[in-house]
């Protein structure tokens, strides 16, 4: 109540003590994530660790985006989802997980693709963005997307036996374009469904997103802006390493910015790119 | 110069799988120091082994692959006008898109 | 089949997919990994995502140890149960998730505490151990049980914002006592219960632990051994320090050890470490 | 001579909960280098601020604590006698239990 200067209830007080007895997050801390909401696009493998814990820990509103549905060679890494769920929307599995573990939080399903035509109006409901798709012409879009509507953006990704991390467009920090101004090669973009994934390698990176996007809506701790974090699972070495600042002949976050609201809507990332928004079937031939 | 050159996100690929190399690299002739710009061109020759569209694009690294000299990116030291000491580590990693 | 060179049938071809097309892991690391058992000891925080991801990505038998039921103050980090367990069994609420995302392993439960009277039995069924608990004689108990039955013993912990990852008595590298061969005082050991721990931490070293197991299963990559993984939540750094090898002087693994197998099954770790192996409950003064 | 001293794991407590500190730290006088063991006491005296006992045990850190220096254990180079040298990084950590 508010006489005892916080708005936590005594059942809240109770799932979260851990967190409340945390001298540096506290229940100004939990206050904070309790009031945020985070939106997490792509409910694959980055997002499964990532919605679990931001549905756990106490975050008011949890978005989540994706048109896929489960399938069953998804599940050596997406552990949000069961065996049940094979053939169904994976942002209804997702939801119900994240329901069974908080039933106290609102949960937000957009079972749709993200595209330019609805980005804005999904993105400006949120305070934070974590990027958990699989392809280079969602991380263009989604990094213009939240340059426009001023969302700081936590953005993951693995494959093979790697994983890299980075949070953009914070608090001054370069965005995603300032960072890659020019889309690689098409050759360069692999995607797990092409080129495999360890398991728990995006299992790491979903929940090391999840804990900077708490960070930024806690307000506690130093983000993960202006620097990188490489993951190299392999032989168990992460680097941690400084990355430029904004840039100001940035596109989409300079001084000339050519990235308006009314060009993203009709800009082409998959020719942008020259890589397609949904992956291909796979074709594995296995000896 | 003793230099340690690490090579990642899928970028190993093009020098036979092998992520780490400790290399020996001469200055150029009649020059003072080595610069990134050489290391490049040194690197290409003598380092990949296949593709090297996929490493370089005209003098300098093809989009989407990061360069850290001494775990800081080099667009804050120069760019290809970094100077390189003894003992640096150099770091080419391409930018991950999977999840 | 056997004329194709691997076990696999091919519903395991599907499912593992993303694995098997990594040349550094592929079918030979997936054919170890279905071959091995591996064993977490405690289904909490750490012990949460280490079964969930090693239950996604195919070990073939995994066993868990623990003696609690869930409270609703475990949620905010324990996102392998849900609300509908609490007050169940740790144990049967975990097989029960793992069990969703993959029944074509095997799950063993062990609904007991892990004491020094049933341990050597518990562990030898097992190739590889998970130290997943929250108290320091737990720790001692479980790596000098490793040491006698020469297994590798993944040893992660989590307080706080803060997070410590190694690999024990593996390939010739030091056990647990070999580094803390005197326990430290008991205001030092500080457990989650009484100090507090943000969620995803837990979760971050949890995943780790679940990759070096999986290294270790599948004989792929340069496990975690001789060295220590330190995770400062907080200011997202990660050190990855060279710690001593394996010291002669150790009262459990070196030349002249101290503890057999019929010393620990007397062995009072909770008189050595002055320190209970099970949490007082907790008393949270708020405001 | 300027040294960087971190302390973990619940050690930061000890001194005003500061993680980070760049320090400097002069010889002793009449001694030509500058060793772990006297860095212990220059530590106790100048920024542990309460329980001193939490941080060391008579002339040694107290058990439980990892002390490591530019990312390596103490026990690798000497313990106490380890020499050190400008701008190396010490770290001293204490060990967790929980999960
Ligand atoms: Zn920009
Ligand atoms: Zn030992």
């Amino acid at each position: 109540g508010s006489e005892s200067g916080h708005d936590l209830t005594p059942d809240m007080i109770y799932r979260y003590s851990r967190q409340l007895l945390l001298p540096s997050f506290g229940v100004q801390g939990q206050s904070n994530l309790l009031k945020s909401s985070i939106l997490v696009i792509g409910a694959g493998g980055l997002g499964s660790p990532a919605l679990l814990y931001l549905a756990a820990c106490g975050v008011g509103r949890l978005g989540m985006v994706d048109h896929d549905v489960v399938e069953l060679n998804n599940l050596h890494r997406q552990i949000i989802h069961g065996e049940a769920y094979i053939g169904r929307s994976k942002v209804e599995s997702a939801a119900a997980a994240c329901r069974s573990i908080n039933s106290t939080i609102e949960i937000v399903e957009h079972k749709e693709a993200l595209r330019t035509s609805n980005a804005l109006e999904i993105v400006s409901k949120y305070d934070i963005v974590i990027d958990a798709t699989d392809n280079a012409p969602s991380r263009y879009m989604i990094s213009d997307c939240c340059v426009l509507l001023g969302k700081p953006l936590v953005s993951g990704a693995a494959l093979g036996l790697e994983g890299q991390l980075a949070v953009y467009n914070y608090n001054g920090g370069p965005c995603y374009r300032c960072l890659f101004p020019t889309p690689p090669p098409t050759t360069a973009c692999q995607r797990c469904s092409d080129s495999g994934v360890l398991g728990v390698v995006p299992g790491v990176i979903g929940c090391l997103q999840a804990l900077e996007a708490i960070k930024v809506a806690s307000l506690v701790g130093e983000p993960l802006s202006g620097r990188m974090l490489l993951f190299d699972a392999l032989s168990a070495r992460i680097r941690i390493v400084k990355i430029r600042g904004r840039s100001s002949l940035c596109e989409a976050c300079g001084d000339n910015a050519t990235v308006t609201h009314q060009k993203f809507q009709h800009f082409d990332y998959e020719k942008f790119t020259q890589s397609p928004l949904s992956a291909a079937p796979l074709k594995l031939k296995l000896l | 110069m003793q230099l340690t050159l690490e090579f990642g996100g899928g970028l190993e690929l093009l020098c036979d799988s092998v992520k780490i190399h400790s290399v020996n690299v001469d200055l150029p002739a009649e020059e003072k120091k080595l610069t990134m710009k050489h290391l490049l061109a040194w690197v290409r020759s003598n380092l990949i082994k296949e593709r090297p569209e996929m490493f370089m694009k005209g003098d300098t690294v093809r989009p989407g692959v990061l360069v850290l000299v001494n775990d800081c990116d080099w667009e804050l030291s120069g760019q290809l006008e970094t100077t390189l000491e003894d003992k640096d580590v150099v770091v080419f990693i391409s930018t991950l898109h999977g999840g």
